[in-house]
């Protein structure tokens, strides 16, 4: 055959650009995006994974990090070392370090320090910063746990009514309508409640399972919506017919030629879906309905301080930060890699 | 008409499915009865009034039958009286849903006046300056939960410099605006922003590719000026998405407000409820789950009309 | 420029001159050579088509003369003067009073030209009101008439339809009223009917014909079908990578053509004539990458005359008559040319 | 017009359609569009037959019903003696290899996703042809048979190549397993016209080098006499006219077939065409109009193509129409050279 065609593949050529003639042409505004604008975006990619890297190292090993769990060499009273276990009285309710402006509402007793640690310390004389860490561990636990649950249940009925479609999507819509109808908070306060075997308000340590269990229900509507509109898209494309006509069976066809292209779509939504379910947990807890002592998580640390507000703010506001944060970088990562995969699919 | 029908019918179901799962899971809780009976004040009855009170709840009769009364007091707006206080359950719902309603609207109505003039401008400019601000601004509206943002809020509005009453109260708009305006200020804004920032993001996308469209350059092309290309041409064919997810946060505003219901102190139909479980009051709870899917099922079937409006094609059934 | 005079002026003259007119686009895989120095004149009344492949720039340059493309990320440079106008330089305000009134443009697909939830008559009605500021019961008027003029049918019922009631052929015809309706000197028909059955496509053509003789108008018909600017224009020009390769009047291209690649183009079509299962003659390779642009003439790396100097030195348009410019160092009927034909075992001369 | 009978049906052939009828439901309302309704014909081995209409006239659908994708409402398809119809879906996807499809969009015929290597050997692996070597080997033949290299390309992904090379690469796909007929659905119609001959002599190519039957769907009249021995005229879900290429475009007897040769713009300034053009657009086919399916466009329709059905029926040697009006001693649209 003509040699010119393998030329051409070999030689040079940057991606596709068959420029067709319209392609490039956009009425009103520019695309593709203008490299500088990339850039940044690969910068607060950057950004966002180092921020998550930190906050999923230090949970993991909150119990044996030094700057996690303080070690107590720095007081010459043993009494004034906290960590995550030990109650400390006489640390009770002191401001963050740096906040030269925040006076410290309790008494000073001793050689206590007036302001303590990078995030103060709360009612009990916890170090603030200790405690955020080991409640990174149980809220990114059930997040991510949650998430994975509801790709798995949520992507799999997602892509058996988008492929199959007729009498099966009609039926799985259906359900996930009824879900839907469940307002999401309330079904989660529900389903705790549920599984709360305590016979009363006696909140006694109530375990992640319900929790887990809760965010799963409430993830799997959108997500099996997500897939299943995806689906249609790729299953309508004439590679699908292709297989079909090479002899493949259906659940070839779902795992080898749609699921890959589903993916992208999936994992950014598993993403920000994980940054919403971190939140939903937060409120759970913020009505006290979440995982209950010895560790805290973060909505649970933001209720506790709430009625401190006046006299200790941080309690409440240093985890709020880490909260809002690392919500803020785990929505900005996703973001970016739907771009990221908008390109890619641009082009292919 | 046939779509009207089609998704008339969808609603029959989901109400359906609804009501059955809700009456059922009375039956379903782990010790159900004891609870209700510890609710009322375990010692303070005697066996003939527990029985009379379990009597009440059907709840030894068979499935079909528990059904069969649930509905049935349900069209009667038999709905009984809370266990605690006796206060009717019907008054008790519509007052609190007097209050969510409210919020939800001032919420959805800020929203979505912050969220639309900012995402035309943004997908006029995309990857302009406007753009880039509007974008990083809308990720933190996004990313901030409105507990957080109720703290913070709390903490400098109310704690700090007192501009705001620190506990909201239910004032009606007509006996004192000022009032009003103060107590719903705050929970208004924790509601608004959130959402405004995913209003926008969906509004831009959409216009976004809206504006790509050819019948964009058809537009150009006869002269047409570019706020009628923004608004009289690209705005409405782009809405899509945005009346969808607005009208999925209608349910979740009525009933998901509890946090910040919880926050300000309003005696809201969420709050109610989260309550309700707390004091075992399953029948207040069962009812209005029912009150919040039938408004969420309304304003969703209400919605599918409003697309027919939206997108002429979608009458014929083309998109729908 | 008020759109009554227009109607009553004498037009005759050159209409539309571009000089040098180059348009790229700045995206992140590198510059987009879209249009690359391109000059060319159109008389009033006159009908120009522009031929070539995808990719090779026939769509941007329509665009660019009328100056709607994006505002970031292009380069133009060259001049374009409309009745002596330079356009280049015209505020975006003042092109949008030109836009629809003076030069007009269609689409190829009449599915997403239209606005899918504005009604018809809307859509139609609104270039009048904008520039000749017609009330609503005026422009209804007008506008009924341009749909009877455009041959549809009950023009009354269509006016409050959408464009999904209609089929591809019908949107067309409402697309061309559309550009029509302000009596614009030049229409613009990129792809008119690219897009259409075959049938429907006859129609059109006919149609977009028949309006152009009618209201004097000047019609740049942009297609890659030779057979479509064949029957339907005055004058041809063809592009190749961003290049104007050869200009001239329609008959003399198709009996005298000049590039090897414009040559190569007529070879490769199927034609009704030839028996069936005749070999065509391809083109090898693939039109090539505007942002590295092959060195020398463009066509040379598909080009089966090429030479050394064809890969170095890019030949400027000459004259072969003073109306058929090419750009090439070994036209058709040349020495090289013939000694190619006699390796390659076909008959030196005609088609 | 609209045709129906056998009486060009031929024994001994390949592939045998009969009375293939192919509705699809209009959304939920209830209506159905009327893709194919009961059409039959035939392709002898060895041949190319091409199937030309405008959009809209099922010439896709009853592709895609040949393949059984979706299954038609009825009719039968027989394949080298096997009924395709009454098979079993577990026979059907065996049977399915013997005959291959190319389709109109190569963007969209191949998955994004996989390498290009991956694509060609997807059809062995469904199969388990031969040792993983063997496999690799036949996909490199394959693979260099239509044109690629397969040291170069066999590891890029589609969107690295242009759309002629991924309509190569679909073809590769197609020829893997060695099936006796390939049925192309608009194969080149989304390509430059330089590519375009470059695949419809490639397709020229393989068919003798494989020995295969092809079936050549396409709206362009010209591509299809190029490449075809046998034409099939479609409207609207009907056969109109039937015949070996070089007569049909010869001497059309149908009027559609005539209105459609006329409607081809020429490319010769010198060159007019007799204008023949048919009245209005084709209507939709879920209200087709009754008797002759062409008649409210038709220049010579009469009560009777309005009430009645034409049959199939010869005309000349191997030449078959359904018209109640044929073109008489059939002339070409004339075309007057004007110099």
């Amino acid at each position: 055959m003509d040699s010119s065609t393998l030329v051409s593949v070999s030689d040079g050529w940057v991606r596709t650009t068959t420029l067709t003639d319209t392609a490039t042409l956009d009425p009103l505004h520019d695309e593709p995006t203008p490299p500088r604008f990339r850039r940044r975006g690969r910068i607060t990619m950057w950004v966002s994974g180092a921020w998550l890297l930190f906050i999923v190292f230090s949970a993991v090993g909150a119990s044996f990090l030094p700057y996690v769990n303080h070690s107590c060499d720095q007081f010459e009273n043993e009494d004034l070392c906290t960590t995550h276990v030990e109650t400390n009285p006489l640390l009770a309710e002191r401001p963050p370090s740096w906040a030269l402006f925040s006076e410290t509402s309790r008494p000073v007793v001793g050689d206590a320090p007036e302001r303590f640690g990078l995030f103060g310390t709360d009612t009990n004389g916890y170090d603030l910063f200790s405690r955020t860490m080991f409640g990174a561990r149980n809220s990114l636990l059930i997040g991510a746990l949650s998430i994975s649950f509801g790709i798995l249940i949520g992507g799999m009925l997602g892509l058996v009514a988008g492929y199959m479609g007729k009498r099966v999507d009609k039926i799985i819509d259906t359900i996930m309508n009824i879900l839907l109808a469940f307002p999401a908070l309330l079904l989660a306060i529900f389903i705790v409640g549920f599984f709360d075997s305590s016979t009363t308000t006696e909140a006694e340590s109530r375990s992640i399972v319900p929790i887990v269990i809760a965010l799963v229900i409430l993830s799997i509507p959108p997500i099996a919506r997500l897939v299943r509109a995806n689906t249609i898209v790729f299953a309508q494309r004439e590679f699908v017919l292709a297989a079909r006509s090479l002899g493949a069976k259906n659940s070839r066809i779902i795992m080898r030629e749609i699921l890959p292209n589903v993916m992208p779509a999936m994992v950014t939504f598993a993403i920000t879906g994980m940054a919403i379910l971190i939140v939903a947990e937060g409120a759970l807890a913020y009505l006290g309905l979440s995982v209950t002592a010895p560790t805290p998580t973060w909505g649970a640390m933001i209720f506790g301080g709430q009625t401190k507000l006046e006299t200790a703010w941080w309690i409440s506001i240093m985890p709020s930060i880490i909260l809002f944060v690392t919500v803020l970088a785990i929505n900005l990562l996703g973001d970016a890699l739907s771009e990221k995969f908008r390109i890619r699919e641009a082009i292919g | 008409m046939k779509y009207f029908l089609r998704k008339l019918g969808q609603l029959v179901i989901v109400v359906f499915a609804v009501t059955f799962t809700v009456s059922l899971a009375l039956g379903a809780i782990p010790y159900a009865e004891e609870r209700i009976i510890a609710a009322k004040g375990s010692g303070a009855i005697n066996e003939e009034e527990k029985n009379k009170l379990l009597d009440s709840l059907n709840l030894r009769e068979p499935t079909l039958v528990q059904y069969g009364y649930f509905v049935g007091d349900l069209v009667t707006l038999d709905w009984g009286v809370t266990l605690n206080g006796n206060q009717p359950i019907s008054s008790s719902i519509s007052d609190g849903l007097k209050i969510s309603l409210r919020l939800m609207i001032y919420g959805q109505l800020v929203a979505l006046l912050l969220a639309i003039p900012a995402a035309v401008f943004a997908a006029y400019r995309s990857g302009g300056l406007f753009d880039r601000f509007s974008t990083t601004f809308s990720f933190g509206f996004i990313s901030t939960p409105n507990y957080v943002l109720a703290t913070v809020l709390g903490l400098l509005l109310t704690v700090r410099w007192k501009l705001f009453p620190a506990i909201s109260t239910d004032v009606g708009f007509f006996e004192a605006p000022w009032d009003h305006f103060t107590n719903f200020f705050l929970p208004t804004i924790v509601l608004a922003l959130p959402l405004a920032g995913t209003y926008m993001r969906l509004l831009r996308s959409d216009l976004i590719n809206t504006l790509q469209s050819d019948f964009i350059t058809t537009a150009r092309a006869k002269g047409v000026s570019t706020p009628r290309i923004l608004f009289g041409h690209a705005l409405r064919p782009s809405l899509f998405s945005l009346v969808t997810a607005a009208a999925v946060n209608v349910g979740a505003l009525v009933g998901g407000s509890v946090v910040v219901e919880t926050a300000f102190n309003l005696n809201g139909l969420g709050r109610r409820t989260v309550l309700g479980i707390f004091a075992s009051e399953f029948r207040l709870v069962q009812i209005t789950v029912v009150v919040l899917a039938l408004v969420y099922v309304m304003t969703n079937f209400l919605v599918d009309i409003l697309y027919g409006f939206l997108d002429p094609r979608v009458r014929v059934g083309r998109l729908g | 420029m008020s759109t009554l005079q227009t109607a009553f002026r004498r037009r005759t003259g050159t209409l539309l001159r571009v000089e040098d007119l180059v348009t790229h686009f700045v995206t992140a895989g590198g510059v987009v050579r879209a249009v690359d120095g391109v000059t060319f004149s159109l008389d009033h009344g006159k009908r120009l088509g522009v031929v070539g492949e995808s990719g090779c720039g026939k769509t941007i340059l329509a665009r660019s003369i009328m100056g709607l493309l994006p505002h970031r990320n292009v380069i133009r440079q060259g001049s374009v003067l409309f009745e002596g106008t330079e356009l280049t330089t015209m505020s975006l305000k003042d092109r949008q009073k030109i836009w629809g009134a003076e030069m007009a443009m269609i689409f190829q697909d009449p599915m997403t030209s239209l606005n899918p939830v504005m009604k018809i008559g809307k859509q139609l009605a609104e270039p009048l009101r904008i520039h000749l500021g017609s009330s609503r019961e005026n422009a209804r008027a007008i506008v009924l008439k341009l749909l009877e003029d455009v041959g549809i049918p009950e023009p009354e019922k269509r006016f409050d339809q959408y464009a999904h009631e209609l089929s591809g052929g019908m949107r067309q015809r409402i697309m061309i009223a559309m550009a029509l309706a302000c009596g614009p000197s030049v229409l613009f028909a990129d792809e008119p009917t690219t897009a259409l059955d075959v049938t429907v496509q006859a129609q059109i053509l006919d149609l977009i014909e028949d309006q152009c003789r009618e209201r004097e108008m000047a019609l740049v018909l942009v297609t890659h079908d030779l057979g479509v600017v064949a029957g339907h224009t005055d004058q041809i020009i063809v592009m190749y990578a961003g290049k104007i390769i050869e200009v001239a009047p329609t008959a003399s291209l198709f009996s005298k053509m000049k590039m090897p690649y414009t040559e190569a183009l007529f070879q490769s079509i199927p034609k009704l004539e030839d028996p069936s299962h005749t070999r065509l003659t391809a083109i090898g390779g693939r039109p090539p990458n505007l942002i590295l642009p092959p060195e020398g003439c463009r066509f040379s790396p598909r080009c089966p005359y090429a030479t050394d100097k064809c890969r170095t030195i890019e030949p400027e348009l000459q004259a072969a008559e003073p109306d058929h410019l090419y750009a090439c160092h070994h036209p058709v009927g040349s020495d090289r040319w013939s000694e190619v034909q006699v390796s390659l075992g076909r008959r030196p001369g005609g088609h | 017009m609209a045709g129906s009978g056998h009486a060009h049906l031929r024994d001994g052939a390949l592939l045998s359609v009969r009375d293939l009828v192919v509705e699809f439901p209009v959304g939920r309302t209830g209506l159905k569009v009327n893709a194919v309704s009961g059409i039959s014909f035939d392709a002898q081995k060895g041949e190319t037959l091409g199937i030309v209409g405008e959009s809209g006239c099922g010439k896709s659908t009853t592709g895609r019903a040949i393949m059984q994708i979706p299954r038609p409402k009825s009719g039968d398809v027989t394949f080298d003696g096997q009924s395709l119809t009454q098979a079993d879906s577990e026979t059907i996807r065996r049977l399915r290899t013997n005959i291959q499809m190319i389709f109109q969009d190569p963007i969209s015929s191949l998955n994004p996703r996989r390498s290009v290597r991956d694509i060609v050997l997807e059809p062995l692996n469904i199969w388990s042809v031969g040792t993983k070597e063997e496999r690799l080997a036949r996909v490199n033949k394959v693979l260099e048979d239509v044109g690629i290299d397969p040291a170069v390309a066999a590891d890029r992904r589609p969107y690295q190549f242009s759309g002629g090379q991924c309509q190569r690469i679909s073809i590769a796909r197609a020829l893997v397993l060695q099936p006796k007929m390939i049925i192309c659905d608009e194969p080149v119609s989304a390509l430059d016209v330089s590519v375009q001959a470059q695949v419809l002599n490639l397709l020229e190519d393989l068919k003798r080098d494989y020995s295969l039957t092809l079936m050549f769907i396409a709206h362009d009249l010209a591509v299809v006499k190029n490449i075809s021995d046998r034409v099939v005229v479609m409207y609207l879900g009907k056969l109109c006219e039937i015949a070996p290429s070089d007569d049909l475009y010869r001497a059309p007897a149908h009027h559609y077939t005539n209105v459609l040769l006329s409607s081809i713009p020429v490319a010769d300034p010198t060159v007019t065409i007799a204008k023949h053009r048919a009245q209005g657009e084709p209507p939709s086919p879920v209200l087709p109009p009754p008797g002759c399916r062409f008649h409210p466009r038709c220049p010579a329709a009469t009560d009777r193509c309005r009430t009645e059905e034409p049959e199939i029926r010869e005309v000349a040697p191997n030449h078959f129409l359904a018209c109640h009006h044929p073109i008489h001693g059939g002339e070409a649209p004339v075309k007057v050279r004007n110099t």
